[in-house]
């Protein structure tokens, strides 16, 4: 447990060869497919932020929007103030303590009602920022001006989803990956074997936002004019969930799997059919669902996974497990 | 029999009105084998339940070492020291079965990591009987070995006390001689145990003390040939064939 | 002939679709068609077709930013025409600017237009700054009330949205200025449509104007609960979606006094002219107030483009920063990017909408008459 | 009283939002994303007839809402029932549902984009003053609210009172075990999914007789109908009316004497306090 | 009344059964034993409709074809299961549990009379109708699952380990109300752990072992079995008499 396996070492050999790779693309390209790797970079580092916290979990979290929000705000408010740097490190501050009221808060929630509480965490986020900013005083949009080109956010999501990546190895291996494993599995077992579910859960979640909230960070320049309706997009949450769901949660890279062709394939659709985006947008999803049915299930099979296979009991009594 | 390890003082459990545990007491000493048993419905996993931390009683103290654990979260006790098994197994599906019984090395009282809990789950998974079998992920394990990983994974986290609930329900009669043993050799290296089940000649062979319930109450309480005996168990529980 | 590639990256789904397909769209079809039946773009010379390439943003800016990209570098366009709503505008105008393009923004305004036009030199503002619209009922209701026609009791509600917030930001001190006594004040989340309670709070504060800075789901539904609660004030204002001709048509005879956001000098010949054709070639009515601008600022691209005669985009720039044009909201001359002669306040009146009241110097406001009580019915 | 009243003829149109998708999750256990389109639909359908035909809404009723349900029932048998054969569990067919749900929302929208596209629409439909108790409302809200009534106690009526509804409840706890009752569950959970679907096409053509509507639209209903139907307990009727009243009435007094501004703020802590004690919803049955 | 011939079962590459043949008559018990995994569960699943079968395999019940039907027309047939694990409706009351039981429609005239039955079977299921069946007792639990089988009517009862987590008292009555309900002229096809007790009160057996029947006779004759003695009946089961 203690040595890294031959087979993680492989892969951090190729990891990092192909971070090189990647580092390199704004010397070559820019403009379009600068502005679509930079989307594309965007989602691979949100997803596999997501992913960290929902996919051992199985907790759907559609709060990604208001991490994602919180992030862009803490560089819209201070930009005229801080250096860019510092602005990061409120970011991270900013996700990490809000993932960690709301998991504190939601922490007896399991299920679909965690699903709907953080659905509804960007909403509320974007409502208390216009309501603060329209009887505080203040405009509700904000200018972020900056000299970052797209080369610049691309290397900064580039070295983010590096961070995260190396942070989901780092947590895989220690006592809270295990920890999360067995919550994943079964709670009540988890909890009867000593493990103290809602304290790992708020610490992943607080990882998983500090993360999200990062990037929206390094996006605020992109957007040039923060408001909280384009900030807290909730949107952008839907993404996040398909994306790595169609990706796969079980392993580091699986959101990976999911961000790349998904972005690729509808932004293909955007710019060959702008008419007719919706429709084929739809159709395609609905064609990918049911013609990779493991491509996309296959992985996904324990997303939701209860308790043990059905096939041993039809019926978990649970009066006798003391739920 | 000196201080006891545990004492269990006029608990009371209500689930509404409907009252599962009502004011019970008793003492397990350390080292202790104790058959709690008693009709359907009667109580005893709610007893467990109460004891393990998945409940919290409605009134009443519990006592570990004199400490009162009543109504602590279950994930503290298992630090402090309380394993359980289900009356429904309950693997952990998508892990292997040493994978299963590191989990309680790590987080259970023992707080083991690395090479060390290792070592032990390979240990236990040996004496439960397992060895050889430690790759195997226990979706595709039998019934029994389900079981077996059960007992291993509590014992894992070297729990002061130990609930079985049920642990013998549903092994064929080989299998059940197996069973015993394990369960008498746990015992017999000097851990304390409490076990509920309803399979007789298991009580009779392994506990030297049971404790009765009926609809919630304690009826009985002694050495298991007495308790098996008293007209009031033969009649709520045994059936009369069997006195 | 080599056609003219226009870009249009604006809403075809999400939340600003809505506004979008109402107002942006249907006068881009009906600007090319009128174009290219005439022959083309005059470009020097030549009569070049003109051929649009569009995408849609989805509301969202990094949609909207990846399809002014792939528009400037992979079509290679000669012209943009910008997306729909400030957000957007802003948001995407770093880019448009780094590719040199004139930015003429239509749907869109703010505050602090001035430090934005000094960053990006290629943005035109048509609509010019918020605060001249969001001002502009406070005037007219200082008017009517220095005429001794209402008291100066005010409610005034928002959507709490940007727009929202950047017309109360400065209409609210403005309405204090000029001495009225502001006797309800509230807002209201974005798509909110249940306003029963904020129409009875304002109405039990008895005010004797109503000022509503909302977007068209709510202004439907502000009106509609203010007829059913006979809430009756002397001026009713609503904002966006008071200036779509749904709106006459929905309410009406009991629109008629209804006072709006923006407005058009409705007897002007060239803007009915302009309404008679966008009907013909969309089939979709145009609006009282966004629908001509945005078309306006298709005709001034289209004159920057014949006055310079080449697709020169610093030579267009110059122009546009310089020039006049001729449009259908008049005559369009931009000063330090931003136009100053805006339509602020319109009224209903039987189907059709005046203008009565305008910033700078545009002719044809008509008086503002008192709303008469909502017709029972 | 006004805020009560106000709030009880809001908390009537969100019943309306919410039951089909109780049915349609609860039961048939498709966890539809594209609800919201469903109604906005309805919505669009109910507008064409009126205005092209002069066909009153409420006898559109009578015509949506079986076409909806003949509609519905073909996307279960077609597209949902694939993914119910093949899910290994319930987890798998909540994913799946997710996601083949979420194409036919941007599915259905793109149909909608096309046949009406993105403009705003609303007509007017008894829009008359109503009193009741001396206030005045809209005539439309006040049917709208009626029809509510109806079909949430219809509903009631059905499942825990008709021994097809108890079977309909049973294939939603436990489908493999309804089938050892007799219970053909293909048919039930299609017939649930079905009945939902055409529930919410209703409220569409109810919602569209007082609300401004466009293409884009379909998710706020779909936000706001989830939020209910896992505030009431997933598939209960009696929580999901409940929490629907609930949440208009609260939404309705912040608006009335707090600050409008505030109603979703309010709708959270709502939701906050009712999950913290009873983290199964309203009526909800404790998760086995 | 039921008869079984050349079932096969496989999950994906793995054979549970192979070419199982059996049959119960109108009034008889008739117990199958088996070691943890030999197949017995999935041969009654099989039976039921649950689970899906080999070609090759025939079920004819009561002179009809039924291999191929669905779970849900299976129970019409008469054919009731009380599955492993109880299967029961967590969430229902055990009234509604019991009532769902009877929505065949060769139950439905005859209903309150079978509800009788069972409450007079189970006097505590009569005690709790109310009760929300996930929150009795292990025990209660099966009670409900039995009576909800018992209320369709079958002709043929099949029961996956019923005595798991009975009560010794309970184990014993229930063995006796399966005697009565076979006296009853219902067939009764049960899978048990506990061979003792089941070989007791059953007709006939059968053995079965890695997929395949290895053995069949009266139950009085397998009780004598030396072969069962040693496999079924083990000698701590022997040492408690
Ligand atoms: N969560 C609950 N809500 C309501 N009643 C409950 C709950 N849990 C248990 N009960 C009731 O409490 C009583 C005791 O249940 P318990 O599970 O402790 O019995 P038991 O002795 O373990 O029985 P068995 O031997 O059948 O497993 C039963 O009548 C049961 O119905
Ligand atoms: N759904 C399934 N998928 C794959 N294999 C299965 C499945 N169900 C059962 N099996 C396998 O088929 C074999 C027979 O299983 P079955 O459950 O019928 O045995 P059993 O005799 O009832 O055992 P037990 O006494 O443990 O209940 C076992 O090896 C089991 O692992
Ligand atoms: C003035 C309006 C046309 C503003 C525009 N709707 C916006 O989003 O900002
Ligand atoms: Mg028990
Ligand atoms: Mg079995």
């Amino acid at each position: 447990m203690m040595n890294i396996p031959r087979k993680e070492l492989l892969a951090l050999g190729a990891g990092l060869a192909g971070v090189a790779v990647l580092a390199f693309l704004p010397l070559v390209t820019e403009g379009f497919w600068l502005s679509l790797s930079v989307n594309i970079m965007l989602y691979a580092a949100i997803c596999t932020a997501w992913a960290l916290f929902s996919g051992p979990t199985h907790l759907v979290s559609l709060a990604s929007a208001a991490f994602f929000g919180v992030g862009t705000y803490s560089v819209a408010i201070f930009i005229d103030v801080l250096p860019f740097p510092a602005l990061i490190l409120i970011a991270v501050v900013a996700g990490a303590l809000l993932a960690t009221l709301v998991g504190l808060a939601t922490l007896r929630l399991s299920g679909v009602y965690f699903v709907i509480f953080t659905l509804g965490l960007a909403e509320l986020l974007g409502q208390i920022v216009t309501w603060v900013q329209t009887n505080f005083g203040g405009t509700i949009g904000l200018y972020v001006f900056t000299d970052f080109t797209e080369t610049h956010l691309y290397w900064m999501l580039l070295a983010l989803t590096v961070v995260v990546f190396v942070t989901g190895w780092l947590i895989n291996r220690s006592r809270l990956g295990l920890a999360l494993r067995i919550i994943g599995n079964d709670e009540a077992v988890a909890r009867h074997v000593g493990v103290d579910t809602a304290r790992t859960r708020v610490i992943l979640f607080a990882v998983s936002g500090a993360f999200i909230a990062v990037a929206g960070a390094i996006m605020a320049p992109r957007y040039g004019y923060i408001t909280p309706d384009a900030a807290f997009n909730p949107m952008t949450s839907f993404l996040v969930v398909i994306m790595a769901l169609l990706g796969g949660t079980r392993r580091l890279w699986g959101p990976l799997v999911g961000v790349v062709p998904f972005t690729v394939v509808m932004d293909f659709i955007s710019g060959h059919f702008p008419n007719q985006t919706a429709v084929i947008m739809g159709l395609a999803f609905l064609a990918i669902v049911y013609v990779l049915p493991d491509g996309v299930t296959g992985q996904l099979e324990t997303l939701f996974r209860r308790r043990r296979s059905i096939d041993k009991s039809l019926l978990a009594a649970s009066a006798e497990e003391g739920r | 029999m000196s201080v006891p390890l545990l004492t269990i003082n006029r608990v009371r459990k209500a689930f509404g009105g409907l009252v599962a545990v009502n004011d019970v007491s008793f003492e397990v000493a350390k080292g202790e084998l104790l058959g709690l048993i008693g009709p359907n419905g009667s109580g005893k996993t709610t007893m467990l339940n109460l004891i393990s931390g998945a409940l919290s009683p409605t009134s009443g103290n519990i006592l570990l070492s004199g400490q009162n654990i009543a109504g602590r979260p279950a994930h503290k006790l298992a630090r402090i020291g309380v394993a359980r098994t289900f009356q429904l197994v309950r693997v952990l599906p998508s892990m292997s079965a040493l994978e299963n019984v590191i989990a309680g090395a790590v987080f259970g009282h023992n707080r083991l990591w690395g090479a060390e809990a290792l070592a032990l789950a390979r240990v236990l998974l040996e004496r439960v009987g397992l060895k050889g079998r430690e790759e195997v992920p226990v979706a595709a394990m039998t019934y029994i070995d389900q079981k077996r990983i059960e007992l291993a994974r509590a014992l894992a986290g070297n729990p002061h006390v130990l609930l079985l609930d049920e642990w013998l329900a549903g092994l064929n009669p080989s299998e059940l001689r197996v069973g015993i043993e394990l369960i008498r050799e746990i015992s017999e290296q000097g851990r304390t145990i409490i076990m509920v089940e309803h399979v007789m000649d298991a009580i009779r062979s392994l506990c030297s003390r049971c404790v009765v319930m009926n609809s919630g109450t304690k009826i009985a309480d002694g050495r298991s040939a007495d308790v098996l005996a008293d007209p009031d168990v033969v009649r709520a529980y045994l059936g009369d064939d069997h006195a | 002939q080599d056609p003219v590639r226009i870009g249009v990256s604006a809403s075809k789904t999400g939340p600003l679709a809505g506004g979008a397909s109402g107002v942006l769209w249907p006068n881009i079809k009906l600007w090319v068609e009128k174009v290219n039946k005439a022959g083309g773009l005059k470009v020097g010379d030549q009569m070049r077709p003109i051929e649009i390439v569009e995408y849609d943003d989805k509301s969202t800016p990094e949609e909207a930013v990846k399809n002014i990209q792939r528009l400037a570098t992979q079509d290679k366009v000669d012209l943009i025409i910008p997306p729909y709503s400030t957000g957007l505008n802003l948001a995407t105008a770093p880019l448009i600017a780094k590719y040199g393009y004139p930015q003429i923004v239509s749907t869109g305004n703010a505050n602090d237009l001035e430090q934005f036009v000094k960053r990006w030199p290629n943005t035109f503002w048509l609509l010019g700054k918020a605060q001249g619209i969001a001002d502009g009922i406070v005037g007219t209701l200082k008017d009517l009330h220095d005429a001794g026609k209402i008291g100066n009791r005010v409610a005034v509600v928002n959507v709490s949205d940007a727009f929202g917030l950047e017309m109360i930001k400065t209409g609210k001190p403005a309405l204090k200025q000029a001495g009225f006594d502001i006797v309800y004040e509230s807002s209201y989340p974005l798509g909110n449509q249940d306003l029963a309670p904020v129409i009875a709070s304002a109405k039990a504060a008895n005010p004797d104007a109503f000022i509503a800075y909302s977007y068209p789901p709510d202004s439907f539904a502000l009106t509609e609960q203010a007829q059913l609660q006979k809430f009756d004030v002397k001026a009713f204002f609503v904002s966006v979606g008071g200036n779509l001709n749904a709106y006459g048509k929905r309410f009406g005879a009991a629109a008629n006094g209804v006072l709006i956001m923006g407005g058009v000098n409705a007897s002007d010949p060239v803007f009915q002219a302009y309404r008679k054709e966008h009907l013909e070639v969309t089939g979709q009515e145009a609006d009282w107030w966004a629908s001509p601008v945005a078309y306006a600022s298709l005709e001034i691209l289209q004159q920057a483009v014949e006055h310079v005669g080449s697709l020169d985009k610093k030579a267009l720039n110059k122009e546009i920063q310089s020039g006049t044009f001729k449009t259908v909201i008049g005559d369009v001359h931009f000063e330090n990017n931003i136009n100053n002669n805006n339509w602020t306040v319109a009224q209903w009146n039987d189907g059709v909408v005046h203008g009565v009241r305008a910033t700078g110097n545009l002719q044809g406001a008509q008086q503002p008459v008192l709303k008469p009580a909502w017709p029972s019915n | 009283m006004l805020i009560l009243l106000t709030g009880l003829l809001l908390g009537g149109t969100y019943t309306l939002i919410a039951l089909g998708l109780t049915l349609q999750y609860g039961v048939a256990r498709i966890m539809n994303l594209a609800n919201g389109e469903t109604l906005v639909a309805a919505c669009f359908v109910t507008f064409w007839l009126y205005t092209g035909f002069g066909i009153n809404p409420l006898l559109g009723l009578l015509v949506i809402g079986p076409v909806a349900f003949v509609v519905n029932w073909l996307i279960y048998t077609w597209l949902m029932q694939p993914l119910v054969k093949r899910a290994r569990n319930r987890g798998m067919l909540e994913v799946d549902s997710i996601l083949a749900t979420f194409g036919l929302l941007f599915l259905f929208q793109g149909l909608m984009l096309q046949a009406f596209g993105g403009s705003y629409f609303n007509y007017e439909f008894l829009a008359q003053p109503f009193s009741i108790m001396g206030n005045s409302f809209g005539l439309n809200r006040v049917v709208a609210f009626v029809a509510a009534a109806v079909i949430a106690v219809a509903l009631y009526t059905f499942l825990y009172h008709t021994d097809r509804g108890t079977a309909v409840r049973a294939v939603a706890v436990d489908p493999r075990a309804a089938m050892l009752v007799a219970i053909d569950v293909r048919k039930t959970a299609a017939f649930a999914f079905a009945l939902g679907g055409a529930i919410t096409a209703c409220a569409g053509t109810l919602l569209s007789t007082f609300y401004t509507f466009n293409t884009s639209m379909g998710v706020i209903f779909t936000m706001k109908a989830l939020i209910i139907v896992i505030m009431g307990g997933v598939g209960d009727v009696r929580g999901a009316v409940l929490a629907a009243l609930v949440l208009g009435v609260t939404e309705t007094l912040v608006a009335s004497l707090l600050d409008p501004g505030l109603t979703l703020a309010a709708n959270y802590a709502l939701f906050i306090v009712v999950l913290l004690f009873r983290p199964q919803g309203i009526f909800g049955k404790r998760p086995a | 009344m039921l008869e079984v011939s050349n079932l096969g079962v496989r999950y994906g590459r793995h054979v549970a059964l192979d070419g199982v043949s059996a049959h119960v008559s109108k009034g008889e018990i008739c117990v199958i034993l088996g070691a943890n995994g030999a197949g017995k569960s999935s041969f009654l699943g099989a039976v039921a409709g649950l689970v899906g079968t080999e070609p090759g395999t025939s079920i004819v019940m009561n002179g009809k074809d039924v291999t191929k039907l669905d779970a849900h027309l299976m129970v019409e047939e008469g054919i009731a299961l009380v599955p492993e694990g109880r299967g029961i409706f967590g969430e229902l009351t055990v009234a509604e549990n019991l009532r769902l039981g009877s929505h065949a429609r060769r139950a439905k005239a005859d209903a309150g009379k079978m509800l009788d039955f069972v409450y007079g079977l189970f006097p505590r299921l009569a005690e709790r109708p109310r009760q929300l069946a996930q929150t009795m007792s292990g025990g209660e639990q099966q009670m409900v699952a039995i009576g909800r089988a018992l209320m369709s009517k079958p002709d043929i009862l099949m029961l996956d380990e019923p005595s798991l987590g009975l009560s010794p008292l309970l184990s014993k009555e229930l063995f006796k109300s399966l005697a009565i309900i076979a006296a009853e002229g219902f067939g009764i096809l049960l899978v048990e752990q506990n061979a003792r007790l089941s070989l007791r009160t059953a007709d006939r057996g059968y053995l079965i072992e890695t997929g395949r029947i290895v053995g069949e006779d009266t139950a009085p004759n397998l009780l004598k079995d030396p072969k069962v003695m040693s496999a079924y009946l083990g000698d701590a089961a022997a040492a408690a008499h």
